[in-house]
């Protein structure tokens, strides 16, 4: 068999990711679509430290680490350089985790989306704030532990949509992605490489450690969040839908909960409340997979 | 003053080791100090922890860099790196290990080397899986079988204490420890 | 109780015994822990509060001083990063004169990325209206949460508590947590005579003319005056309450001392063991522990560095293109009071420790001068 | 970026440009002894579908002649790849201690 | 060519012939005619730049960094509020050494509300790493952002050009606009080492460990040192060019003055006017404009000072719960250098006037006294 | 006839908004429907000024000035701390500028909402940052002059659909507003004030200046704001769109547009450009009123 | 609040509160300086249909016994009234310069 | 050194007239400064702007409190305000109106009022509506007739330059009203 992505690791071995980081397993697809001339910053997030320390990093294109709330902001300042530079072809990535994106990111991100600035914006996704060792973001879905929402106090709010979010700024383009299906990421990025204006790509990557969960499991977990509809994998081009990764008949959440340990504490009913959930917002976006 | 150094793997509760120790200690109304190594720990890898205990209140807040003893949470650790390093003279090194202290001549004949197997008894009495043994509130029960700094009675009470589920098996393995260091 | 806790933790159960009414923080390292108990702490109903979790720092703050100004005890504690992006509303929590108390717990500036204690996040708000008071031990930092509300709502400014990140806020040992019926006595109620209040209504903050900006900032000042006044009067009050006394400065050895090291937070700590050792050596050698940096304490330090004949300045900070910060608030407020030559050593930024050793290095390399040569001395740099 | 495996070592301050940039890869930090579980390849069973390489989050197995060769110095021990092998032909044991 | 202009369009013109290239800014009054002007000059393509308009002051920052890193050059301008909100990024600006030049004008902190002059704003910055330069004319402003680029970029450190809210921001004077070609040859296009290049990737500003944060730091506080060695050596090289000097400080009348005015700002301004009158009456009176904040200029301050009787430090701000911030910078600075007797006066904040009778009314005062009777002294205040 | 708004006024007269100020209209209306046991707190913005100064103030209740970026966030505070007080039947209210809620505000906004805070957040929506001088912001509409988008290059970014964002966060009640429709509004809040968690009320207020309009056109525009379809008038409950404002024929957007000197630069094929957008925005909200 | 119409003069700094907070409405203030137009109400053609009350920013206008009454004060002009009045009863004028 | 103060209504462009006049003195080569009120300034709001001229460098920046003379661009103003406050003996009051300064005796006759009606001569030349005249290059064009420091033809250059729309309608406003001051 002929691999399925590029042979070309832009990525080295050594990084300090825990053992089966879903982060690692995207940025290395990422960067296997994205090639060379791509230029990254990072806010404040787990990759800081997966990167490496002084004096080494993992990455074979620039990066610019950045304060925790900048992301979207830079990457806009280092594009616009490029751009009056002359180097306006270069691909320029915000690359930020859920907390720096849904929360404290936030409005840097809708900043630069409401400009249209040409730049890529990734949000890796682990649900919580990992790199301070788990406490709960805008992206924690309803019902996890984590140490700010302890068990008896499981998490109550619903996951922020952030994804609703970018869409009511009617990018060019955005998708959501996860590290079970590398090659949809892959063909995600080569085709939003050629669109101009703010690209969104939002991939959900198991933390082991922070879901609580068996560092073998990661790309299992990654799969089953798409198959259960916890995590539907779509991407929107001017504001069509189209879904990717088709899950005619979804698994039950159960399926994916159950290899988690920060949902441990869920009785019955809670599932069925998780269930509930995901089946809403299953349903809201097959009417948009339906153009409707 | 004492000095000790804790060495470990990220995830294995070093860092809790220690704290149970030091809980220990000052329940014998000694002064103690039990700190982590200041930095990113992940799962797998190396870490260090320390402690300092003393008659009198302890003022010095520098890091531990020439400890009198070492306590070795993880035997695979004593490949990977130099658990001496800094070890003063006449030194004791604490092995969690099922194999004899002799076995451990390599380290150098300045130091003492105790043996004590916390794999096997923390997988006994059910602590941690079989894979991953949970080890360090056994480890903590050969302490006062080889320093005299404290007693068997305040490690196992703090152990109950500090430990956030199984208090009986976790004072049975301390206690159980306490009765199998080899090199005594 | 005596208990073996974490800084952090100390932190957390300082705000609990003071009754903090409403939490906002956000979390980051190394001040993880204090949210993470307090979290649990308010989850099972141990303290009435609410806790907002909220999307950043900027708003721990806001959200801090909207609770305050609707007559509420409210915390928050924070680190570096989170600090430096609450900036803007740390000015305005003083401007607003409220009394909010905030734990931060001292980590180098980025970038470089780090995690590591210096102090340069917290010093460098030093001109933003806040007290800001600085511990050596895990009882001083639970003592201090206590004590600061105490002094904030009587003069109503706010107060943040200063701790080094890992060699206080991640080192265990005992402190003692006092029974909170005693607590409650020290420390009444927040009764807040300004607050917002529907049947009373005023309007906070509005915009304010040339015509009397100045006298509401001269009140300012002097609330930081009158804090000094009430930090020195509560020194004996709390010692009677609770057997510990916390003082603006703290001297060690200082009295007969011919070289005075002038430090704070945990590099005091350790230099005052090095004192111990040097003073065994015969060297007469004392250690001026600077615990509070605002209000400054300008009589404590005349009064204690007046009988030295050499000062020696540790900072573990900079500002750059100047001096050490401690330096130069030291050195500025000895003018005109002392002739003393005064040393400034930068040491420990980033988390490089500072050992007994670095200070024993440090007295030998003053002992062969009679006045400082350089504007600063960096200590135990890879050169 | 020089792909040096060589840890570097400052000796002085001048040596240190003027701000913080990483001057070499991370592959002069072998992770390998981070790992507890060590992943074994039976290549007689492996179809070469690839799953194990591309999914390895340390890019620790190598493409070598149409087959996956585990770098040990690298690898974490993390084990997607035995549990993503469609021929379980990946076996995790136990590092020898 | 010389045009009648407001201080924010000085502003302005001097970016645009610095030839910036990335220009990232949020409004604010009193800084947004600066914003104004540059959108339309580059709207019109009179300047080859990218304008961000950003959603806020954080996200200026943030852009010019990114911009600046990416070896463009990089500008913005703010106030108060939004000089406060940049506060985490300042330090970061100047921790990854970045030649960011950004325009300050001087607004009072709130709340309450206001908007206008006095210098709390940029002087609770002094300890981000940041130059600053006040300034107390629009030729000086206009002459200052493009002397800062050449500064910056042989330092790399980040400079902000201060200048009041309204008495120099909104205020019309004539400025002499230098040839595009003269300030071509005086400011080389920026040519960044350490840009971001997809030939030669590195990763900038990553985890460092206390191994050797400490150098880092080091090497920016040399930087600040080398940063004022070459602000003395523009300052005859500028003149030469465009017939201007500009230098650390600006002394008038204080060779043989019995009582020096430390000044800064447009209070320095009127201080000079001030000072003639006092000369006429005979009174030896000398004032010291502080130009430079950061680097500080130890030397020409000690040396500019040597010869006073009596020194009089006026501070349009304050550090709550010390003394003025000047008055700290100075007097730490003379420590061990000078034993002549400095009064601190705060005067004219949240827009209160500075006029001539003001330091009419502080001189009088002091005459009446030999050394300070008090830590500060309040001027015209509604007592 | 009877009033159709309580006589009960809790503004004074005497404030410092410009002649024609539609934020005052807003303002004045909002508090007849929440009456004295309401707390509010502003940011940065014109109603920082036309609040009066020290020792003034035209509201008859109590007021917080904060910072320009923290309305949400102070709100939530507020609401915490009445809650411990036991007074958590006052209702509390972020009221900010567009600036301060599209942009600068956005990201305390996105997590008050997201925790669902029980508060009320309005912006009253004047399309600029008017209190600076009339700067663009993410609400200023495709097309117009601000001081930053000079006519030469007018406002090339379409509006920032605060709307949709806020949508996105599943929010219990929002609902847009337009000065011309007091009762609508009134109304509205008098529903809401019952509704427990976060509310959002967008409130389009012509600004004489900023708009370049004369100050008695103030009323005219924000009617055919709505009329034209320009700013469509409705509720959303718990996901439900509701247009309480209908508009079967809509007027052609040049009747808006040529009463206000800010578009005066537009040419003929502009004119149809925003057209063209506004019918678009316009049958996609008109698809979800039909609950598509 | 008071609602007061007086001025606050201040003579002392210890009159102060200790931050600033309103101690009077703006209804001090009469804004009606401002004004360059003048509305006057035909009472006669009105039909008292509040529209010119429920639509002034400046809350200019009192309901007074079932009729506008516009308070001159505080009225800026801005000719809102005018322009909504359904009956056209109310002109505006140049002020009396 | 002399000291100006203008008296216009937020809108009228009373800061524009004050940096035109500063832009023609300086065109003579004096020095000169012009500044507005500091502040929040709201369309029909009585504002003021100021202006300093000198022969030698100006250093002194605090704000006008006792001006030379007074220019009054809105007339109505006079009943609003004092517009004499702080006003030197023997200044000069110049006011935009039609009536003759005789009958401003009521400021008092300390002082000389000169008149001019800008608001005619703005609606003849087309200058802004005739609800709202455009009146401050008017008034300009009134100042070299009364005082020295500056000449017409520099105002009449720096109104056609420093004007957004319509250069030789102002330039002309000025010229007339130069020609039609009452009370010289
Ligand atoms: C202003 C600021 N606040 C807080 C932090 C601390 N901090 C660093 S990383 C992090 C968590 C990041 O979470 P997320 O964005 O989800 O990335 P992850 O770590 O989960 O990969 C936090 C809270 C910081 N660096 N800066
Ligand atoms: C951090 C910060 N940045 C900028 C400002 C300046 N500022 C004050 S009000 C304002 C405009 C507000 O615009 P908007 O929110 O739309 O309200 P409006 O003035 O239009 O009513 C700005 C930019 C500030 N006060 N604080
Ligand atoms: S904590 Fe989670 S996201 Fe972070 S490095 Fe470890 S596995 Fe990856
Ligand atoms: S065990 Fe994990 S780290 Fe090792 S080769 Fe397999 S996937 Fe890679
Ligand atoms: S996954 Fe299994 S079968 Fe596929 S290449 Fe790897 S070892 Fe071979
Ligand atoms: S500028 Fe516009 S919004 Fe602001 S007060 Fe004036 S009319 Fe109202
Ligand atoms: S003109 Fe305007 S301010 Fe006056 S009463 Fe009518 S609506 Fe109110
Ligand atoms: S709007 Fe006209 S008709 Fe109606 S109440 Fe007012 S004046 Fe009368
Ligand atoms: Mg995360
Ligand atoms: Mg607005």
């Amino acid at each position: 068999m002929k691999p399925t992505l590029p042979l070309e690791e832009l990525m080295s071995p050594g990084h300090l990711a825990c053992q089966g980081c879903g982060a690692g397993i995207a940025m290395r697809t990422t960067l296997k679509a994205l090639g060379q001339d791509t230029i990254f910053t990072f806010p404040a997030c787990c990759w800081t430290v997966i990167d490496g320390p002084f004096p080494y990093s993992c990455l074979e294109v620039p990066l610019l680490h950045m304060a925790f709330e900048a992301t979207a902001a830079t990457a806009s300042g280092i594009k616009a350089a490029m751009d009056t530079l002359g180097k306006g072809k270069t691909t320029i990535c915000g690359w930020a985790g859920d907390g720096g994106t849904f929360d404290i990111g936030l409005q840097a991100l809708s900043g630069a989306a409401e400009r249209n600035d040409d730049i890529f914006y990734f949000c890796y996704d682990n649900e919580a704030y990992m790199n301070t060792g788990i406490q709960r973001s805008g992206a924690t879905p309803y019902g996890a532990w984590t140490t700010t929402t302890p068990v008896k106090h499981f998490k109550k709010e619903v996951k922020k949509s952030i994804d609703d979010i970018v869409a009511a700024h009617k990018v060019p383009y955005q998708a959501t992605a996860s590290v079970a299906y590398p090659e949809d990421l892959y063909k995600k990025l080569i085709k939003a490489k050629d669109i101009r204006g703010f690209k969104f790509i939002h991939i959900i990557a198991p933390c082991p450690p922070g879901w609580k969960a068996k560092p073998e499991d990661t790309v299992k977990l990654a799969r089953l969040a798409v198959q259960t509809g916890v995590f539907p994998v779509y991407e929107v081009e001017s504001g069509k839908y189209l879904q990717t990764i088709k899950t005619a008949k979804r698994k039950p959440v159960l399926e994916y909960l159950k290899l988690q340990g920060r949902f441990k504490h869920l009785k019955e009913d809670d599932v069925t409340d998780v269930q509930k959930l995901v089946d809403l917002r299953y349903a809201e976006l097959e009417k948009r997979f339906q153009g409707c | 003053m004492v000095e000790i150094r804790f060495h470990g793997r990220g995830g294995q509760g070093t860092v809790i080791a220690g704290k149970i120790l030091a809980d220990a200690v000052s329940k014998e109304d000694k002064y103690v100090q039990a700190f982590p190594q200041f930095g990113v720990e992940r799962r797998g890898a190396p870490v260090f922890a320390f402690i300092r205990i003393d008659e009198k209140p302890i003022y010095i807040r520098s890091k531990i860099v020439l400890p009198q003893h070492v306590i070795v949470v993880d035997p695979s650790l004593i490949d990977a790196i130099d658990v001496t390093e800094g070890l003063k003279k006449g030194g004791f090194i604490l092995i969690n290990s099922s194999r004899h202290p002799d076995e451990f001549q390599n380290l150098g004949k300045d130091f003492r080397v105790f043996t004590v197997d916390a794999n096997d008894i923390a997988i006994r009495h059910r602590l941690g899986s079989k894979a991953a043994p949970i080890v360090n509130t056994a480890i903590l029960g050969a302490v006062p079988r080889i320093f005299d700094f404290v007693k068997l009675a305040s490690i196992v009470q703090s152990v109950r204490e500090g430990v956030p589920v199984n208090p009986d098996e976790n004072a049975a393995a301390a206690q159980e420890a306490y009765d199998s260091v080899i090199g005594v | 109780m005596k208990k073996v806790m974490m800084g952090n933790h100390a932190i957390s159960y300082g705000a609990t015994l003071a009754r903090v009414q409403v939490i906002a923080a956000y979390p980051i390292t190394p001040q993880t822990q204090v949210v993470e108990l307090l979290s649990e702490i308010v989850a099972d109903q141990k303290l009435k509060a609410e806790f907002i979790k909220v999307e950043s720092e900027h708003s721990a703050m806001a959200a801090c001083i909207g609770a305050s100004s609707a007559g509420a005890r409210a915390f928050t504690a924070t680190s570096a990063q989170g600090l430096a992006l609450m900036h803007e509303l740390l000015h305005w929590a003083a401007g607003a004169r409220l009394p909010i108390v905030m734990a931060n717990i001292n980590r180098a500036m980025a970038p470089p990325w780090t995690i590591w204690t210096d102090q340069n996040d917290s010093l460098s708000q030093r001109d933003t209206g806040w007290m800001q008071i600085y511990c050596q031990s895990n009882q001083e930092v639970l003592d201090s949460v206590i004590m600061a509300y105490k002094v904030a709502e009587k003069v109503l400014m706010p107060v943040m508590i200063v701790l080094d990140a890992f060699s206080l806020s991640h080192t265990y040992e005992s402190v003692d947590i006092p029974d909170q019926a005693l607590v409650d006595k020290y420390l009444p109620a927040f009764d807040y005579k300004y607050k917002l209040d529907v049947k009373n209504p005023h309007t906070y903050g509005g915009l304010t003319t040339p015509d009397w900006y100045m006298e509401f900032r001269i009140k300012m000042h002097e609330a930081m005056e009158q804090a000094l006044v009430e930090i020195k009067k509560e020194a004996p009050v709390f010692q009677k309450v609770f057997g510990r006394f916390y003082d603006t400065v703290d001297p060690y050895m200082v009295d007969d001392a011919e070289t005075v090291l002038v430090t704070s937070g945990t590099a005091a700590s350790t230099a005052r063991f090095a004192v111990d050792q040097l003073r065994a050596e015969g060297k007469k050698v004392g250690n001026l522990r600077m615990r509070v940096l605002r209000p400054f304490p300008f009589a404590d330090v005349r009064q204690q560095l007046k009988n030295a004949k050499k000062i020696i300045i540790v900072d573990r900070d900079i500002s750059y293109g100047y001096h050490g910060i401690w330096a130069q608030e030291v050195k500025s407020a000895l003018y005109g009071h002392s002739q003393v030559p005064v040393f400034n050593f930068i040491a420990g930024l980033g988390g490089r420790d500072i050992f007994p050793e670095t200070y024993y290095n440090i007295i030998a390399l003053v002992e062969k001068k009679d006045k400082p040569d350089q504007e600063l001395y960096w200590v135990e740099v890879k050169k | 970026m020089a792909k040096d495996r060589k840890k570097i070592d400052f000796k002085k301050m001048e040596e240190l440009p003027p701000m913080v940039m990483s001057l070499r890869s991370m592959a002069a930090n072998p992770t390998g002894s981070w790992r507890n579980l060590k992943p074994v390849i039976d290549l007689s069973q492996c179809i070469q579908c690839t799953i194990c390489w591309k999914f390895c989050p340390d890019a620790a197995i190598d493409w070598i002649d149409g087959n996956p060769v585990i770098n040990m110095d690298f690898c974490k021990g993390c084990g997607i790849c035995a549990e993503e092998c469609p021929k379980k032909c990946i076996e995790m044991i136990k590092e020898g201690k």
